[in-house]
């Protein structure tokens, strides 16, 4: 399934690219992220637990970035294993400066899911990977916005 | 397909569920008619820890006027029982006029007004109806209650402001005012499928037989129930004809919906059948509303 | 003979043990000690298993084994293949590569079972399942057809060169040649989805290992239970006699039950012999739409040569077939679609070469019409796009092609799925389009109503589809007819049934053979103890194959009681007459012998007997056909689009259907119903979702669509018969055939509601968000 | 936690008394615990009707619905209809009309024919579709079952 969107920051983009290059921070943003554990630079673990509604689990997930070209662009990935099937998200991240000091993200990529979650809940999906996204970039720019504060 | 294993409870009464809500709180789920729910427990897509089963419950099924001429519905109150209740027919046409449409004759037999609308399936009709109807819900727990009304109500897919040891157990639904008419309309792969999409619409007339308020609400438009307020303001104070309806299809349908794409509609497909399906309602809608002023 | 029995609507014999519940079928078999198995199945398509820890579910409480390809040791083998590649085609390319019983190494697609539980019920199997922890290495899928087939493909099966699994050629006359002649050269690219059979019993399977008396007894929702006994006697060393394999009532089969064998059937047998327990495992629907195998997935390139007054000089197909992870069931499917492309058409010259491809998709097999769909789909929309380009009425576009009465046998020089010459046996075709048109009203409709409904701002279309259905192959099946001491009358085949009223139909022929009620003969399907030799039910053969079989020993037992009641009744032979249960003597009433005392001075206790005398009044026959028997049938359709929102409702459905001699035409019908009701599925609702990563996406009946009450149309069925002198009950199969026209009529209805939007359709099956797409892709051409 | 539930239920008129987990759904209770297999189960996940059963008259899917939900109800299953020597009429309709072919959707059929017929002892074709839309058959194309239920109607306003 084919992701893509854009998300306007308020904030500048070098502080935007800080945070989106802190797997540390990226991960906090994941919704549902538990703990969090680094494996270098570019990779973090962690476990996660997903709620909608009645519906979750939780899932052994891992975020990395590649592809980085500071500070405009980087590849972000997102996976995630558990009882109810797997998740794998890849996103091109793409920032540009946009006036007053705000930043555009805009981001195209794919979300795989599979297992049981996927033969069963196809009708859920857009709007849970939309949801998904959202969540975890206003949590991003709530951290912006604090660090911006301080 | 076996559920999982699950801590089982049977309250007999409110207050009982009420107090192992707040002792259990997010590890509790609540098994109302069941019929979401266990076909996803069967699916282990869900594992509750703990089932509060609240079909020991007596008083929370009911179908009682209002004073204020609506309805109040019990939250174990079965599709089952409003699909044949008189005063419902009468006094929440729209809502009466739903029932068969959800689902088939043997899920309407257990499933739940409360459930449903707890449920909060953006594809389901009650929480669209309800808020349609401007309803509300009352909410319970240990230490007291609320009233939450249905725009307040739904938050994102399956997910509501009821907190875990908070129990709707309750739904207000306000009769329509004066002049005022209804449509429901969908487009379901099969007539008992979840809608492709749907839309419930009341407007009222004034005096003069213009619009004098209009509530759109989209089924499986977005994440939670939409309600098309843009499109609705179009429509106020105009006379309804093809050239009024035809905007507020086109501005609810282009502006104010958020469809998904899955294997059986694209999201553009989604956005056609509003535009077309919001001026079938509009029509029948105003044409009711015409009889019942003449009626009234 | 006067036919008292065939041919009449004759109420079920097995109807009340299935009305009151009382009928077994698999999962209602119950053994003491009896052990519950829940797989673990791939949530990958294609993927490197690197690790499989059964560790923790061994421990769950209540679960007694877990088993693993590795566990299985020198047991763990291949399924055998099913059938071979024709012998008697030329340059035929086939690469065989069967199913395996757990995935060792490598899953190759999603549902694939790696590693199985077995524990005291199904419940604490399916937890100790989710105990299990799978490392896959995922690599890439193969899912498109043409891609898969390109170099550089990632390989299904990687010691192959590539993904073809299969090629096969076959022609009849010049082409070429032909279409040097043409007027008009018609090309299409058609495209025909994936779709599963979905009957509403899954599968299951309870096996028993008496180790005392070293016998096995096997209950399995087969359609084909001696293969799965032979097969399973063969995989576990045993002899075919200490293996019973019991297919009892079955919940519906539509082809996937034929499939042998599904790696369930090489565990749960092996299991229960391994741990000395009987062992349950019964599907579940979600594992039914990923480990029951699923029909459908082809791309043709078509070409049709036509003279400008409609005459079709020839035909070329060429096209790619899906055969899934694995191809166990050989070309029967693309074989069909091969000798079905020509439909009941006189069409002289025929080029055609299917490749069979790998993917990572579950195996396809038979599914209801078995590749016969595709076949009549592709020549039927090539029908319509060639009538159109010829500004010709596509109805008498057809008629001009039609074999006509006096050509039969005719001959395609091709072979069919069997590998016997695709000979058309007999029919009278023309009479039965003419019966579809006069029931449907087609000149009224097209020229009155249909004009009429349009000003009324109603989009209203009609389709005719003309379509053959091969039928009745070989190689063979029995029957032993037996005349009990009671009178009544016990028969036994090879076949196993899943609802067809095979225990009825067969009681129709044997009563009326035998002068008995139809209710007092008993009928035995699909139990090996019962009746040693036999294929199954497919193909639509069951009434053509076991009926002739039946129909057989049952003219030799009555034979057998015509001699013996000579004899005892001191009267000819050619005076006696059958009845009531009695032998009696023509005209003295009085002299008369029950069938049941006959049968006890035929089975003597004491005394001698003629040389050469065999006991009872018995008798077993076999019935092979040299080729199939080929039905005919057409389908009409009114169908009426609302083109907002794609609804549709069918205003009027007919079939006029020619199946040579009807057994019983009340199941005739029965038979028909459900098949267009299936055939609808495939047209409009039921498709299979596969995303990039080759996840199935509606695994469950809220997502795949059946055709339910509220959608099925009202069917009127006329019969015609032309009886096929391939047998001597002239009968031809219907299974099938209420399926095969329906996804090209209901094309061809659609088309003619949107004439005006020039609407073409060249994929099966559609859905009202495809249809608005191609509405749309219209209007942007214009 | 207590692992099971004792529970009392009547079925087809007898009293049954049983410890069973929660978890075990009222389809496999009725099959597995008390020996009743004339319900079927096709889906497990309330589509495709089989398991219909009537709960003190009114038709559930029992697969969704847990055993434990029964306690203190009545349940009547196919078995509780006719016998073979006594169809009722329903059943009697269903074999003259050709209303069931494998049979494996037939007795979801039957108990919820049961109550609509009891509710609506005239029905139209159009109720007859609407109240048959919750069970699926694979075989039959619905017209024989529609043709059965009105022959049955029939039979009992007799």
């Amino acid at each position: 399934m084919k992701i893509e969107g854009e998300y306007l920051f308020d904030g500048p983009r070098e502080e935007v690219w800080k945070l989106v290059r802190d797997p540390e921070v990226l991960a906090t943003c994941v919704p549902g992220i538990q703990t969090v554990n680094k494996v270098n630079d570019s990779e973090f673990t962690g476990e996660i637990a997903l709620k909608i509604g009645p519906l979750g689990g939780t899932f052994g997930g891992r975020v990395t970035v590649s592809n980085e070209v500071a500070p405009e662009s980087c590849t972000l990935t997102v996976e995630g294993s558990g009882k109810i099937g797997f998740l794998k998200g890849i996103g091109h991240v793409v920032l540009s400066e946009q006036p007053g000091s705000k930043t555009l993200m805009k981001y195209s990529g794919e979300a795989q899911i599979g297992g049981k979650v996927a033969s069963v809940g196809q009708r859920l999906f857009e709007s849970v990977s939309k949801g998904m996204v959202k969540q975890g970039l206003d949590k991003l720019n709530e951290i912006l916005k604090q660090r911006s504060a301080a | 397909m076996k559920p999982a294993p699950f801590e089982y409870h049977a309250p007999t009464t409110v207050e009982e569920a009420l107090s192992l809500l707040a002792e259990h709180g997010y590890d509790a789920k609540v098994l109302a008619g069941g019929q979401s729910l266990i076909p996803m427990m069967n699916f282990r897509l869900v594992q509750p820890a703990m089932l509060v089963d609240l079909n020991n419950i007596p008083d929370l099924a009911y179908i009682r006027p209002d004073e204020n001429g609506g309805l109040r519905i019990g939250a174990m109150t079965r599709h089952r029982q409003v699909e044949t209740s008189p005063l419902a027919a009468e006094r929440a046409p729209l809502v009466h006029a739903a029932m068969s449409k959800i689902a088939y004759p043997q899920v309407r037999t257990r499933g739940t007004f409360g459930g449903s609308v707890s449920h909060a399936d953006p594809s389901a009709e009650l929480p669209a109806l309800s808020l349609a109807l401007d309803g509300k819900f009352r909410l319970r727990r240990q230490d007291g209650e609320r009233w939450v009304p249905a725009s307040e109500f739904f938050i994102s897919l399956f997910t509501t402001v009821l907190e875990a040891d908070e129990l709707l157990v309750e739904a207000s639904l306000p009769p329509m005012p004066p002049r005022s008419g209804w449509s429901l309309q969908e487009v379901a792969r099969r007539p008992h499928d979840f809608a492709l999409m749907g839309v419930a619409a009341v407007v009222t007339l004034n005096e003069k037989g213009l619009c004098e308020g209009a509530r759109l609400v989209y089924i499986s438009a977005g994440d939670r129930p939409t309600l098309a307020e843009r499109a609705a303001e179009a429509l106020k104070g105009q006379a309804p004809s093809p050239e009024v309806i035809r905007e507020a299809a086109e501005i609810a349908s282009a502006q104010e919906i958020d469809p998904s794409s899955d294997i059986h509609a694209t999201a553009e497909f989604r956005r056609h059948l509003a535009n077309v399906l919001t001026r079938r309602a509009l029509e029948q809608a105003f044409q009711r509303a015409a009889e019942n002023k003449q009626e009234g | 003979m006067d036919r008292k029995l065939i041919g009449k609507r004759v109420v079920r014999n097995e109807d009340p043990r299935l009305l009151t519940g009382h009928a077994q079928f698999v999962d209602d078999v119950q053994l003491p000690g009896m052990l519950h198995a829940a797989f673990l199945r791939s949530e990958y398509a294609h993927a490197r298993l690197l690790k499989v820890d059964v560790s923790k579910a061994r421990q769950h409480k209540g679960v007694v084994a877990v088993f693993t390809a590795e566990d299985m040791g020198k047991d763990w083998q291949p399924g055998p293949p099913l059938v071979s590649p024709p012998p008697t085609v030329k340059d035929v390319v086939f690469h065989s590569r069967r199913q395996v019983p757990l995935a060792k190494d490598k899953v190759r697609h999603a549902g694939e079972a790696i590693a199985v539980v077995i524990a005291e019920s199904r419940y604490i199997a399916e937890d100790a399942v989710e105990e299990i922890e799978v490392e896959y290495e995922p690599l890439p899928v193969v899912l498109d057809l043409e891609k898969a087939l390109e170099p550089g493909s990632p390989l299904v099966h990687d010691d192959l060169d590539s993904n073809l699994a299969a090629r096969l050629y076959q022609k009849k006359g010049d082409y070429e040649a032909a279409r040097q002649q043409a007027d008009v050269i018609v090309k299409r690219r058609i495209y025909i989805e994936r779709g599963a059979a979905a009957a509403m019993e899954n599968r299951g399977i309870v096996a028993h290992w008496d180790a005392q008396s070293e016998h096995l007894t096997i209950w399995d929702t087969t359609q084909a239970p001696i293969p799965i006994r032979n097969g399973t006697a063969a995989r576990l060393g045993l002899s075919e006699h200490q293996v019973r394999v019991i297919a009892p009532y079955i919940g519906g089969g539509f082809g996937p039950k034929i499939m042998m064998f599904y790696p369930e059937e090489m565990v749960i047998p092996w299991a229960a012999m391994k741990l000395n327990r009987p062992v349950k495992w019964i599907e579940d629907r979600r594992e039914n739409f990923y480990a029951t195998t699923q029909e459908r997935g082809q791309i043709h390139d078509v070409e049709m040569a036509l003279t400008r007054d409609g005459r079709v000089l020839g035909l070329k197909d060429d096209f790619l077939h899906d055969t899934g992870a694995y191809d166990p069931y050989g070309l029967t499917i693309p074989l069909n679609t091969q000798s079905h492309n020509m439909g009941g058409y006189d069409i002289r010259n025929y080029s055609s070469e299917f490749k069979v491809v790998f993917t990572n998709r579950i195996i396809a097999t038979p599914v209801r019409g078995a590749g016969r769909p595709h076949g009549i789909f592709v020549i039927e929309r090539m029908m319509d796009a060639a009538a159109r380009e010829l500004g010709m009425d596509p109805v008498e576009l057809r008629k001009r092609n039609l074999i006509p009465p006096d050509a039969f046998p005719y001959e395609h020089q091709i072979i069919d799925q069997a590998f016997a010459p695709l000979i058309l046996d007999s029919g009278n075709y023309k009479a039965v389009v003419d019966k579809a048109l006069e029931m449907i009203g087609y000149e009224k409709f097209i020229k009155e109503e249909q004009p009429r409904l349009r000003r009324e701002g109603k989009y209203v279309g009609i389709g005719v589809v003309p379509f053959i259905e091969t039928t009745g192959v070989g190689p063979y099946e029995g029957a032993r007819v037996t005349v009990e001491a009671s009178g009544k009358v016990n028969v036994a085949t090879g076949i196993g049934t899943q609802g067809q009223g095979h225990f009825t139909s067969f009681a129709q022929v044997v009563a009326e053979q035998l002068g008995v009620k139809v209710s007092d003969v008993r009928i035995v399907t699909g139990d090996t103890s019962e009746f040693h030799w036999g294929t199954g039910t497919f193909a639509s053969r069951g009434a053509v194959v076991a009926g002739n079989a039946v129909y057989a020993a049952a003219k030799s037992v009555r034979q057998k009681v015509l001699k013996l009641a000579s004899k005892v009744l001191e009267a000819p032979e050619e005076e006696l007459e059958l009845g009531d249960g009695m032998v009696r003597v023509a005209d003295i009433p009085q002299k008369a012998i029950s069938l049941g005392e006959l049968a006890v001075l035929a089975n003597p206790l004491r005394g001698a007997v003629e040389a050469g005398t065999e006991p009872g009044l018995e008798s077993t026959s076999y019935y092979g056909p040299q080729y199939g028997a080929t039905a005919f049938g057409t389908h009409a359709m009114i169908l009426e689009v609302d083109p907002e929102t794609m609804m549709i409702k069918i205003r009027r459905y007919v079939v006029a259907e020619d199946c040579g001699t009807v057994l019983n035409p009340l199941i005739l019908e029965g038979q028909i119903h459900g098949g267009v009701s299936m055939g609808l599925g495939n047209a409009y609702y039921e498709k299979l979702h596969m995303d990039e990563n080759g996840q199935l996406l509606n695994a469950s009946f809220a997502d795949y669509l059946l055709v339910s009450s509220t959608e099925m149309p009202h069917i009127e069925v006329a019969h015609l018969e032309t009886p096929s002198p391939l047998n001597e009950l002239g009968a031809k199969g219907v299974g099938e055939a209420g399926a095969i026209p329906v996804p090209a009529l209901f094309a061809q209805a659609l088309e003619n509601a949107f004439q005006e939007r020039k609407l073409e359709i060249l994929e099966m099956p559609l859905s009202p968000n495809r249809l608005f797409e191609l509405l749309k892709d219209r209007q942007a051409v214009e | 936690m207590q692992s099971t539930f004792d529970l009392t239920i009547t079925v087809n008129g007898t009293r049954y008394e049983r410890s069973v987990e929660p978890r075990m759904l009222l389809s496999d209770f009725l099959r597995h615990e008390l020996g009743l297999t004339g319900t079927h189960v096709g889906c497990e996940h309330g589509v495709c009707g089989a398991c219909s059963v009537l709960m003190d008259g009114q038709p559930i899917r029992s697969c969704l619905t847990f055993a434990v939900q029964a306690h203190g109800h009545e349940i009547t299953t196919v078995e509780g209809l006719g016998t073979r020597d006594n169809l009722h009429p329903i059943q009697q309709a269903f074999q003259e009309a050709h209303g069931l072919q494998c049979g494996f959707c037939t007795p979801g059929i039957l108990t919820t024919v049961k109550a609509f017929l009891e509710q609506n002892p005239n029905p139209s074709e159009e109720e007859i579709r609407e109240a048959l839309s919750g069970n699926l058959c694979r075989c039959t194309g619905y017209q024989h079952i529609i043709e059965a239920v009105q022959l049955a109607a029939e039979k009992m306003r007799k």
